[in-house]
């Protein structure tokens, strides 16, 4: 598998044609829910990410954005994953932290398929270091969507 | 002028840099437009002041001092004159984006002052164009809120080119300065300075030019274009990164306040208030870029010898070839389509790929592009685009490299699971 | 703390320049705290850099953008680690002139915007002291005289050392803004810190250290002190020229706006407005001194490998020998005679010789010092002279050098027809 | 002769110690007369200079200052040369031009005592760039006091 293709897997290419949870509800956040916009000021990808909470489990996680396959794929495998797994506030915010960490230690940590699900497939950006802030992009939106949505429970 | 063409063998033997490889594949680096590489020739000259003559300049009476004095002035000297100027009129920066940040503020201050030439208040204008490098926007958005000036913009023809029938609309008597970039770093296209600055000048408006994407690829003459100030950065230039010039017309320098306050730019100071130096020292406060001046210098002489007619010719030749390459591929948008006098640049969107996933997939090939805004934001938005990937060429630019350039770009939409182009 | 005294016969083996030789004599570089002189590992960083990664930084997608950007923000971590920083509080400067210059305009753009951390206005006061570099004493005037704020200074004892008395009495409920430099390049006296941000931030005023003297020479740790900003300059610190740090406060760096305004410092633009990054990005407008960095992160490492406590105990040692054998030498007035920590540096006048031929005596032995007024006009007037000679040493200074400077002093007087030395 | 003894030549330590054309007339410069004051920012020094012009011919060059052996000597032999040689304001202004020509050539251009007189041991201080402008200030003083006289005139 040469770089790119470590890069662009085809779990990541279909994901970005056909993502998990794109389509934001209408109207403005409920309370218990956060709603968070980001931006990579480098390339002017975008993504807007609304979460809620219901009964200790993430709920409602939805997104919308457009910007690279990086970006795009990674975004939607985050809501992928949270569909599955419905995890708990913190353990979501755990997976973040996990995640960040696992992309910004430049290929050192792989990230583990049993908890990351098709997000796994990310581990390769962690070599690209221009590429770490598109992976995170919708990630970094889920955590401070996350934020507003507990601190307003 | 018919100048010898370059030889671009000879020349990339003196680029160490060209020599690496990217994932085996040997590097085509098609990147200069953000930074351009280093010679031996600049990088010798930087390292042999650094190791013989490396001193605090104009302060010492030692011979290490007087050695790095006569090296920084003779560097002003060398490339004052690559831009047509004389040494009292280049004032060094640490490059185009402090240059420009210096005219702003400086008549800020002048204005604040009261001093008439550089007053600025409601009701005048300040001109700009939707083309510009955010170096070039965002000092001036700034001058505008703190005199309460308007800025307008010049606006950009769906070719690219400058719209000079609005320039001629919208230059007027409010107009107190117009500033434009001589060859943008999106489009490449080289703006028509004589015209702009006649529009200008029949309204006594100040002109500054901002030269970061001309002096590297063109021969210029600050004082023959006539603008009134001008900026361009070394590491664009074969040189050294932090060196850059301000040129400015030798009784405007003279007129303004300075901008950094500090060493070596006084005749005395008390603890209540300071006299300044006339230009340019007036403009250098602190240490300098020294040996970065020593760099840029021999950079300077590296293009002389090499000719600038003849490095704009080879850059003109490799901007057609670009141009024509792309304008052959399907799904490619070229931004600035208009046949005019260009250099090595062309940015283009790829249908339905993201720049960014252009760019991964040209840097696996082993080929360097930019993508993104480019610090263009407005003229994307102009475009109904948010980013873009950019190839821009130098001296040591091969045609070779623009065919394998184009060949990969050829590619990206198969390997993205698009139509037309052959999959990966 | 005990660390291991410095081998000075090895640190100097790394310094090219140091083997130069001057009218056929060894030279004696004495000229540090001017510019420091750059060892082996420090050209080698940066000329890896520029040979193997050099491109533009945090712009491009391939892999040279990519491999320089991490050098950079490698840089960036190893720098702040260098003086007790996250990497967030370190912005990249030009040098110590800039950081000084880009906290007084930001405070000057912050206090017309109405920010009130920030405000300035007739009534409150700035205060500075009597012994300042004039890159820490103009950015000063220039903010008072735009803000209509009050400078003031604090005064100078006889010895040398800050009136601390004056102090309390000077620093109040008026007081905005204190600034002063950790060591005075004129004095070589390590100031008290821990007081003056004490009596500072007993009224909630900022402090600022012009810190150009002392990361060189001791071990600092910014937060430690509990200052609000530090400036400090790569080419003192054994680094490149064009590169230096500024230090700020989290909260304080976030609340500021920026300084110099274009490319990479900011989220969106559009023709009329923009919106900016965070700290420390915001301040980070242009193209950096990206190979100078590098440069600069080697410099930290091989201080670091030194260990700073040995690199301030041989300067202590070294400040002590140049004292007593300056004290012991007829027709000698020391500047700051007073018996207070400090490192290796000591200006002074020789009674009936102008200071421009007591360094041209001294450079016909080789020896390297400056003269002049050392960018401290009003100090110098403070002591009723206008100019002195000065000899500063760093890590490749030996005894033997101290005392050849001592030697040639004692003959000064007598070369030029006065009594009190030998006639050379 | 080496470095240091071509720079500080027995004759500038003389004139050094007893200038010519030392001390400043009281009162303001009539009508005719020029005067002006130079500093060099680098180390303080300070020359004021006086000069009229009558009967087409420089008179009464007067000066004050302090600062290096450099300085003050070469302000004391211009004001030697103008005494002995009475030059026309002409005369004068190609004397200065022709004395920064030499000072600034790095060591090319020897000064001749013929037509310099004692400044001609001022030659050595063109291989000290960093003291040329010392040599120049008296010199400076006198050209910009000279054109002052003349444009009065
Ligand atoms: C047209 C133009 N103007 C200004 C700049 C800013 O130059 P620098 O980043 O060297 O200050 C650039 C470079 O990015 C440019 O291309
Ligand atoms: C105490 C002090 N502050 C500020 C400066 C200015 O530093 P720079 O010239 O590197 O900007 C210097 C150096 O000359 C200094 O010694």
């Amino acid at each position: 598998m040469n770089g790119l293709e470590s890069l662009y897997q085809e779990l990541m290419l279909d994901h970005s044609k056909n993502p998990v949870g794109f389509g934001l509800p209408e109207g403005d956040p409920a309370a218990g829910e956060g709603q968070s916009h980001q931006l990579n000021p480098v390339c002017g990808d975008e993504i807007t990410l609304r979460l809620g909470v219901t009964d200790g489990k993430i709920d409602g996680l939805h997104w919308e954005g457009h910007g690279c396959v990086v970006s795009q794929a990674s975004a939607s495998m985050l809501a992928d994953l949270v569909e599955e797994d419905a995890p708990s506030p913190d353990e979501l915010a755990e997976l973040i932290a996990k995640f960040r960490e696992a992309l910004r230690s430049r290929g050192a940590i792989p990230l583990d398929a049993e908890v990351f699900g098709d997000a796994a497939a990310l581990s390769g950006v962690s070599k690209f270091s221009a590429r770490v802030k598109c992976a995170m992009l919708g990630w970094v939106a889920a955590e401070d969507a996350l934020r507003q949505a507990t601190q307003a429970e | 002028m018919h100048a010898a063409p370059l030889d671009v063998d000879r020349i990339r033997a003196d680029f160490p840099i060209l020599g690496e490889s990217v994932d085996g594949r040997p590097l085509a680096y098609l990147d200069s437009a953000a930074t351009s590489q280093r010679p031996r020739q600049v990088i010798d000259a930087e390292l042999e002041f650094v190791t013989r003559r490396n001193a605090a300049v104009h302060r010492g009476a030692h011979t290490l001092a007087a050695l790095a004095t006569d090296a920084f002035e003779d560097a002003r000297a060398i490339v004052a004159r690559f831009v047509g100027a004389d040494e009292e009129q280049l004032v060094w920066t640490h490059g185009a984006t402090e240059g420009l940040n210096l005219i702003a503020h400086s008549i800020e201050d002048a204005s604040a002052q009261g001093v008439e030439r550089f007053r600025l208040g409601p009701g005048d204008e300040i001109v700009t164009t939707e083309a510009e490098h955010h170096a070039n926007l965002l000092p001036w958005q700034w001058l505008a809120r703190r005199t309460g000036a308007t800025l307008r913009h010049l606006p950009v023809l769906d070719d690219g080119r400058l719209d000079l029938d609005a320039a001629a609309a919208i230059i007027g008597p409010r107009t107190r300065l117009l500033t434009f970039a001589h060859v943008g770093n999106v489009l490449g296209i080289v703006n028509p300075v004589a015209e702009l600055v006649a529009l200008a000048h029949r309204h006594d408006a100040l002109v500054v030019l901002d030269a970061c994407q001309s002096v590297p690829h063109l021969p210029v003459d600050f004082p023959a274009l006539d603008v009134d100030f001008a900026v361009f950065s070394g590491h664009k230039l074969l040189g050294p990164n932090a060196v850059g010039g301000l040129y400015g017309k030798a009784e405007l320098l003279d007129a303004l306040p300075p901008f950094l306050l500090g060493g070596s730019m006084i005749t005395t100071v008390t603890l209540e208030t300071a006299e300044f130096l006339p230009a340019p020292q007036r403009f250098e406060a602190g240490t300098q870029p020294v040996s970065q001046a020593v760099g840029l210098a021999a950079a300077a002489q590296y293009l002389d010898a090499l000719d600038m007619d003849a490095v704009f010719a080879h850059e003109a030749h490799l901007g057609a070839r670009l141009l024509d390459g792309l304008r052959g591929l399907p799904g490619i948008r070229l931004l600035g389509d208009a046949d005019a006098p260009r250099v090595g640049l062309a940015a283009f969107d790829v249908e339905g790929v993201h720049a960014h996933d252009v760019g991964q997939f040209l840097d696996s090939r082993g080929i360097a592009v930019r993508v993104g805004h480019h610090c263009a934001q407005p003229l994307h938005r102009r475009f109904g685009i948010t980013s873009t990937t950019r190839a821009s060429s130098y001296v040591y630019t091969t045609d070779a490299e623009v065919d394998r350039f184009l060949e990969a770009v050829a590619e990206v939409r198969g390997f993205f699971g698009l139509g037309g182009g052959a999959a990966a």
